[in-house]
């Protein structure tokens, strides 16, 4: 599929297809995200979550990233999104709305998050205003990201499975019932 | 396509994340939008490596998508934890640490 | 050979330090492991000095020999300068040669709270703080281990001390502080004055001498050194410290204290305060005499009213620095020898008083002198070295003693040209008659210790036994010492006669271009 | 003699250079008697009599031969000036430029000893090779000390030993004495608990006595004279147990030692005058020269008389020698009769120039010396009336006789001075022996009175030795005493006939009284001891040989030694060969004092002898005596137990009593000294002393102390409470404050600590943004 999106991209109507392709997914994932952190209901809120998830693998795929896209939607969707919906069956969460999920004072939340949002936009708007993607994207190939992985990031690599088996077991050791 | 497109997206996610996180009294509410910020920043990530033809951005979402499953782990033991004891994992009463 | 010169002097000063620093990590329990390293230290120390004094070269004894030269802190430009001559070298001698016999005679002597660990490592940082300022060519290095004998001192007489130890200990600590305050003035105003920007004992001098302070300003800063040095002497009116700080020390305390510790100052007027200030000294000459023969006499008076043995030998160390004062207020060349040899002396024959002070107190548990008696039946060799220490100590020719006081008499009958001849020779009858009050009080002090029958209170206690192993060790170098200084003294005045003698340049030509009358 | 001439040459200078080994082998004996006398078989007696045994012959051998050289070097010369050095060259003394080998010139032989500023190897005076220059040769090197340096800042010590007839005579009398007195003790002292440390310190005695005898330089006589007098502290002290023996010692060191500071300043003033040098020789030459002035040698003789008169007991600083009786009797005889007393006597013949300028004695009429002299011998005569112990009346006989030595050098008659040392020596040496022996014999008391009488017939030969020992003493011809004290009468150059060096009128009649009351006292002793009936309790009986044969040998000594200076008038009248006369004064007299006097202001004279003197000295003193006996023959008439008229003359006439009194109390001299003068500076002086001590320097501190600790409280409430340590607290309270308020954030929200977080992040970001 990837493929397919790139090669509309190579020309110049093509990438005004992908610019649209882009624009619907990104007012899914903001939405999806907007309603996550507003419904009342913990289940649609993990349900909105799955579905920024997937918006942003489409993202990665736009970008070329088509491994980093599989990882995602692997890793995050159906572990990370389990894991998340067994804590809320775990936690009892009432079927239906909930009452008082927010702090009463959400506006200072939103204060902060507004605010950060408007900084974070003027600094991109003033570092990245007029970049263009480069025109000859070429879709980065798995097996370049394998060799970079066991490459370059050999270190890091095995860094983070030392880390996965220590949060393993710390997992185990904290929710341990004796 | 610009490349500011992904960034504000990002931008964007990431302080709806914030929003939640500060918001949310449930602590699973708030590793979900935890995880939610860690995909604006993957997001990102990848964008500047498209940018810049080179691997390492991809290579370090990666990374962070495992470094958030560990996360996510551990995030959930304790809210369990806590759930066990307390019966409510609602963030506003855990003060015990209060000065 | 090249360890010698280079690191030799160093050496022999630290090492005790090194010692003490070792001791500091083992456990206090095992008090042997400490008495052993401690006398190793202290050996190690003797070692390397003997070396020193054996590759030294006695021909130029007027000469720095093994000088080490190094920049210490630069900022006030001080350097670690040190180095030995002819006439530190008798007094290195006798360091080296009390401390080791000071260990082991604590070796079963421990005073009262007996933790010999704190006690040994004090004593090693005496005997390098006393090193260090024999050695000393540098005012201010001079000066740091001017103080750093203090403090070892100061504990030792405060905790293991005799009953009012605490109030001796401060007297003594403040007492010296207070004099040592001036003497830093001194020095300092001669940096200053001097404007040479350096610490050096020998370019000091030197610049004295090249653009010369004016007579007043000389007699000033002398005044201020002659306190520093003449509280630690002591001179007559600054000695109320000795007799408490020597009643209460424990003896190892007071045997350093008196052979070694009060040299310091003598040492000092010798190599610093005369040769750099000679116009100073001039002026002051007559005044050091005056109190020097006034000691002399106090001191002995000071004896005769004694009851406590110690405190009575304390006194007697105030006549005998009295001595060895006029020796020094004279200014000619074999007053300063004789000066040099009575330092020698006195610290051989009041360490060994001390020593035996220290035995009979521990046997007899008192020194109270009415209650002693008869030590010649009980302890019989204890009381012959009593005998011959104190005949030593009246000045018994063939003995050390009479090489420190007769020449001094002799180099009294006339002194440097600047100074008033009457009254030195006034001074020199005086000091004559100071000779007898010495015999009288020590004669005194035997005759009531040693001779007599033993009072019933002692006569059968078991306790009292005759020398033990350790004090035979301790004692007998020091005894062989005395007599053979007696015989050939010699060994001692033909290696401070150069050095004195350069100092005695110094007066020369200073009294001959300052013929212009500098009057009496 | 015939050893000698074989091979004279040889042994001649070989005795001379080795006579360091007379002292040197008492010293050694010393040494070896202290480390093992203990465990030899009579616990050490036998070394200190081998030693001193050698050292006797080898005294003998060196008298021999110094008089064999005087026979040799032709008649007495009287104008010989020049001073010869062993080693050959004759060293013209300034004094006149005749050459030749002068008879009785000493033989000094000096090594370095040490150097205090020596300016040889000083590096500035570059190689100026001077006599220091080259170390000194080993033992037996002779070079003249003194090597015409011009200006001597240098002062090196040279020790050496001096031979002539003077040391000769004294190294043959100490040894001698010595000698006897070991063998002696070995019976008296026997069974003693410290038996082997008294043969030590009579062994040390001997070495330091014979030292300071063939000392060549004053510093050498100092040390001789000070090592002497520790040794009779030690000896009188040897039964320290009870109090009155260690008193009696420390008494006796004392005494010395306030003499001492005469000799210690005395030298001084002499090694100044003689241009920085201790050698006897140039300081003799010097004054005999008149290169030190009359004045420096008037006070350095006067300080050297304070010495003699500590050390041989003359009057004012006597009170020691009688109380010195508190020794063993040996160590008495030895040290407080023979040696030791005229140590002082022998400093004047050695230093006699000194005294013979500066006391002025040629011509003169009276001086210190001979006053000192006379007024020791009538003192101490009149005092050995009173006494009722026999070594007491010893004591004081001694006493006055060493007065009767001093008065002889006073009055310039320097051999019968010597000659009077060398006869006292052996008569004295030998009554005390008896006296020890008749107290031996009244299980040691020594109280004529409660315990003896009557001993001459339980103790013939110590009685026979006494009596001759008594009449020598006297002055009874034809023993020892009479030839001696007639020569110093002749010296007085009084009597007609006898023109001395002056007529010392009054010396002449204290000579005279003198020779009467000691025949006097004598014969009461004599009386109290030998005759009458026997007061003791139980039956004493005559000593073993070891006692009686060193009497019998000095009773002989003292017959036979009087004829060595027989005058001539003498010697013509028993018409014996003319060499006969003056033999003593030959090998005596030192070549120095016959040429001491070339400048003819100090003339010195010998007197002639003249025969009347002698016949009224003589009847003087036989009358004394008949008039004792008889008077004690009264006494035994009446009551044979009396010993003394219980109504004689002095309880009945007042003024007599009271002069008896007088005399017991010794003119009150002891009191003066023990109570006034030493009580004084223990007592009060020193509490005085110690009290300003105490009160007024350590006041002075304490004061000091208090005053800083007072201000110290002062500054600390007022200045550091009040204005510093507001200050602090003020900032301390503070601080709290502001914390409390920090203190509401911290609400343990974690929502509130990230949403601060956030928000401290936009405005970080922010600023980054537009400010930087």
């Amino acid at each position: 599929m990837t493929y397919l999106v790139l090669q509309t991209q190579l020309t110049d109507t093509g990438e005004w297809i992908a610019n649209i392709f882009f624009y619907i997914i990104a007012a899914v994932a903001i939405v999806a995200a907007l309603r996550m952190v507003t419904t009342n209901n913990v289940v649609h809120a993990s349900l909105y979550l799955l579905v920024v998830l997937s918006a942003v693998a489409a993202t990665y795929v736009i970008l070329g990233a088509e491994f980093a896209a599989a990882t995602q939607i692997l890793v995050y969707l159906g572990a990370i999104m389990v894991l998340l919906l067994f804590g809320v069956m775990l936690t009892r969460a009432k079927i239906g709305a909930e009452t008082d999920l927010d702090h009463d004072q959400k506006w200072i939340g939103a204060l902060v998050a507004a605010s950060l949002g408007a900084v974070m936009g003027y600094s991109l708007w003033e570092g990245f205003g007029d970049v263009r993607m480069p025109a000859d994207q070429v879709p980065q190939r798995t097996e370049a990201v394998a060799d970079e992985i066991f490459s370059t990031y050999i270190v890091p690599f095995e860094a983070l499975s030392v880390l996965l088996l220590a949060a393993l077991i710390g997992a185990v050791v904290v929710a341990r019932r004796d | 396509m610009f490349l500011n497109q992904f960034l504000f997206l990002a931008a964007i996610l990431f302080c709806i994340g914030v929003y939640g996180v500060l918001t949310r009294k449930n602590g699973v509410l708030v590793l979900m939008s935890i995880e939610l910020i860690l995909n604006a920043v993957n997001i990102n990530l990848v964008a500047f490596g498209a940018f810049h033809q080179h691997l390492s951005g991809q290579v370090f979402a990666l990374f962070v998508i495992a470094v958030a499953a560990a996360e996510v782990g551990v995030g959930l033991a304790i809210v369990l934890l806590i759930y066990r004891n307390r019966r409510s994992i609602n963030v506003a009463e855990a003060n015990i640490l209060k000065g | 050979m090249d360890f010698l010169n280079s690191w030799g002097l160093t050496a022999m000063v630290f090492a005790p330090l090194v010692g003490a620093v070792v001791m500091m990590l083992i456990p206090e329990r095992d008090e042997e492991l400490h008495k052993m390293v401690a006398l190793v230290a202290s050996v190690v120390s003797f070692i390397i000095g003997a070396l020193l004094l054996t590759n030294f070269d006695y021909g130029a004894s007027g000469t720095m020999q093994f000088g080490v030269d190094r920049s210490w802190i630069d900022v006030i430009n001080a350097r670690y300068s040190i180095g030995l001559d002819g006439m530190s070298l008798p007094l290195i001698a006798l360091t080296l040669l009390v401390t080791p016999l000071v260990i082991i005679y604590s070796w079963n002597h421990i005073p009262s709270p007996g933790n010999a660990k704190a006690f040994l490592m004090l004593i090693l940082v005496l005997h390098t703080g006393m090193l260090g300022t024999f050695v000393a060519r540098d005012l201010v290095l001079f000066f740091v281990f001017f103080e750093v004998v203090l403090l070892p001192m100061y504990f030792m007489i405060g905790v293991w001390g005799g009953e009012d130890r605490l109030y001796a200990s401060i007297k003594f600590f403040l007492y010296t502080l207070f004099g040592s305050a001036f003497m830093l003035v001194s020095f300092l105003a001669l940096y200053w004055l001097t404007g040479s920007e350096t610490f050096n004992m020998v370019e000091l001098a030197a610049q004295v001498q090249a653009e010369g302070l004016t007579r007043n300003q000389q007699a000033l800063l002398f005044g201020g050194m002659f306190l520093g040095f003449g509280i630690k002497v002591p001179m007559f009116p600054f000695h109320t410290w000795l007799p408490d700080a020597h009643t209460q020390a424990p003896t190892q305390g007071s045997v350093i204290l008196a052979a070694v510790l009060l040299k310091l100052g003598t040492y000092g007027f010798v190599r610093i305060a005369l040769p750099i200030l000679p116009e100073g000294a001039v002026v002051w000459a007559p005044w050091i005499g005056l109190l020097a023969v006034i000691g002399i006499i106090y001191g002995a008076l000071g004896c005769l009213a004694q009851t406590d043995m110690k405190r009575l030998i304390a006194f007697s160390s105030v006549a005998h620095m009295g001595y060895v004062m006029l020796g020094i207020a004279t200014l000619t060349d074999f007053g300063i020898n004789a000066a040099i040899f009575g330092m020698v002396a006195h610290g051989l024959i009041t360490g060994m008083l001390f020593f035996i002070a220290g035995s009979v107190k521990e046997r007899y548990h008192t020194l109270e002198i009415k209650r002693l008696g008869g030590l010649l039946i009980q302890a019989p060799r204890m009381g012959w070295i009593l005998g011959i220490t104190s005949m030593a100590s009246l000045g018994l020719p063939g003995l050390a003693g009479f090489w420190g006081e007769f020449p001094a008499i002799l180099a009294a009958y006339n002194p440097n040209a600047g100074l008033n001849t009457t009254l030195f020779r006034v001074y020199m009858v005086v000091a004559a008659i100071g000779t007898v009050l010495a015999a009288a009080y020590l004669l005194w002090l035997l005759q009531r210790t040693a001779f007599g029958e033993p009072s019933e209170e002692f006569a059968d206690d078991p306790n009292i036994h005759d020398t033990v192993f350790t004090e035979w060790v301790a004692w007998v170098p020091m005894l062989i010492l005395i007599i053979v200084l007696g015989f050939v003294p010699g060994l001692i005045f033909d290696v401070t006669n150069e050095p004195v003698s350069l100092i005695g340049d110094v007066f020369e030509n200073m009294s001959s271009d300052s013929a212009l009358g500098t009057g009496g | 003699m015939f050893l000698l001439a074989a091979e004279e040459a040889a042994a001649h200078s070989w005795l001379y250079d080795n006579v360091w080994l007379i002292p040197a082998l008492p010293a050694a004996a010393f040494v070896l008697i202290l480390f093992f006398g203990k465990r030899l078989p009579n616990k050490g007696a036998e070394i200190g009599i081998a030693a001193i045994v050698t050292a006797f012959i080898l005294a003998v051998l060196t008298t021999f031969t110094w008089i064999g050289d005087i026979a040799d070097s032709g008649a007495h010369s009287e104008e010989a000036h020049s001073l010869v050095v062993d080693g050959g060259e004759a060293i013209p003394v300034d004094l006149t430029a005749e050459e030749g080998e002068v008879r009785g010139a000493p033989i000094i032989n000096e090594v370095e000893w040490f150097g205090i500023g020596t300016d040889a190897n000083r590096a500035t005076l570059g190689t100026e090779a001077n006599g220091h220059g080259e170390p000194a040769g080993g033992e037996g090197d002779t070079h003249a000390d003194s090597d015409g340096h011009a200006e001597k800042s240098a002062f090196s010590i040279s020790i050496g030993t001096w031979v002539d007839g003077q040391s000769v005579m004294m190294l043959f009398v100490v040894t001698f004495i010595s000698l006897l007195v070991h063998i002696y003790s070995t019976d008296y002292v026997n069974g003693d608990r410290r038996y082997t440390h008294y043969f030590a310190f009579l062994s040390l005695f001997t070495a330091s006595m014979l030292f300071m005898v063939l000392s060549s330089s004053t510093l050498q006589l100092i040390v001789g004279w000070e090592l002497v007098g520790v040794c009779s502290f030690a000896l009188i002290g040897h039964w320290w147990e009870d109090q009155a023996n260690s008193d009696a010692a420390l008494k006796a060191f004392l005494t010395n030692r306030v003499g001492d500071i005469g000799l210690l300043i005395g030298m001084t003033i002499l090694y100044f005058a003689a241009d920085q040098s201790f050698s006897i020789k140039t300081i003799n030459e010097m004054a005999v020269a008149g290169d030190i002035s009359k004045g420096t040698l008037q006070i350095a003789a006067l300080c050297l008389m304070a010495a003699v008169m500590s050390k041989s007991g003359q009057f004012i600083l006597h009170t020691w020698l009688p109380d010195a009786m508190a020794g063993p009797t040996p160590v008495s005889a030895l040290i407080h009769a023979a040696t030791m007393v005229v140590a002082g006597v022998y400093m004047i013949g050695r230093l006699y120039p000194v005294f013979f300028v500066g006391f002025g004695i040629a011509g003169g009429s009276i001086n210190v010396m001979a006053f000192i002299g006379g007024l020791t011998c009538v003192g101490g005569g009149l005092l050995a009336f009173v006494q009722r112990d026999i070594k007491k009346v010893l004591a004081y006989s001694t006493v006055s006789q060493l007065g009767y030595m001093v008065l002889a050098l006073g009055m310039g008659a320097y051999t019968a001075g010597m000659f009077h040392l060398f006869t006292h020596a052996f008569f004295k040496a030998c009554l005390f022996l008896g006296a020890g022996s008749v107290s031996h014999a009244c299980h040691h008391s020594f109280d004529m009175k409660a315990d003896m009488g009557g001993l001459r017939k339980y103790m013939p030969t110590t009685f026979a030795t006494f009596m001759i020992g008594t009449a020598a003493l006297a002055g009874i011809p034809p023993l020892a005493g009479f030839w001696s004290k007639d020569e110093i009468l002749v010296g007085a150059g009084v009597w007609p006939g006898t023109e001395g060096n002056g007529t010392y009128t009054i010396p002449f009649i204290f000579g005279m009284i003198t020779a009467a009351m000691t025949a006097a006292y004598m014969t009461r002793a004599v009386w109290l001891t030998f005759f009458g009936d026997y007061r003791g309790h139980e039956e004493p009986h005559e000593s073993g040989p070891r006692i009686t044969v060193p009497l019998v040998i000095l009773a002989s000594m003292a017959v036979v030694v009087g004829f060595f200076n027989m005058p001539s008038g003498f010697v013509k009248a028993l018409r014996l060969p003319e060499g006969w006369a003056h033999k003593f004064e030959d090998w005596v007299e030192p070549a120095g004092v016959a040429t001491f006097v070339s400048k003819e202001a100090n003339k010195f004279t010998h007197a002639k002898p003249s025969l009347s003197l002698a016949v009224v000295a003589t009847a003087l003193a036989v009358g004394a005596g008949f008039l004792v006996w008889n008077y004690y023959k009264r006494l035994y008439a009446m009551d044979p137990k009396a010993t003394e008229y219980t109504n004689g003359m002095a309880s009945r006439i007042p003024p007599l009593a009271a002069g008896h009194r007088v005399l017991e109390n010794k003119y009150y001299l002891d009191h003066l000294y023990t109570g006034v003068i030493a009580g004084g500076t223990k007592g009060p002086l020193a509490r005085a002393a110690n009290w300003t001590n105490q009160n007024i320097l350590d006041g002075l501190v304490n004061a000091v102390g208090s005053t800083s600790v007072v201000a110290g409280r002062f500054i600390y409430r007022f200045i550091d409470q009040g204005v510093v340590d507001g200050t602090v607290n003020a900032s301390g309270s503070t601080a709290s404050r502001l914390g409390q308020l920090l203190r509401g954030m911290q609400s343990g929200q974690v929502r509130q600590y990230a949403t601060l977080m956030f928000g401290a992040a936009t405005v970080l970001v922010a600023v980054f943004i537009f400010a930087v």
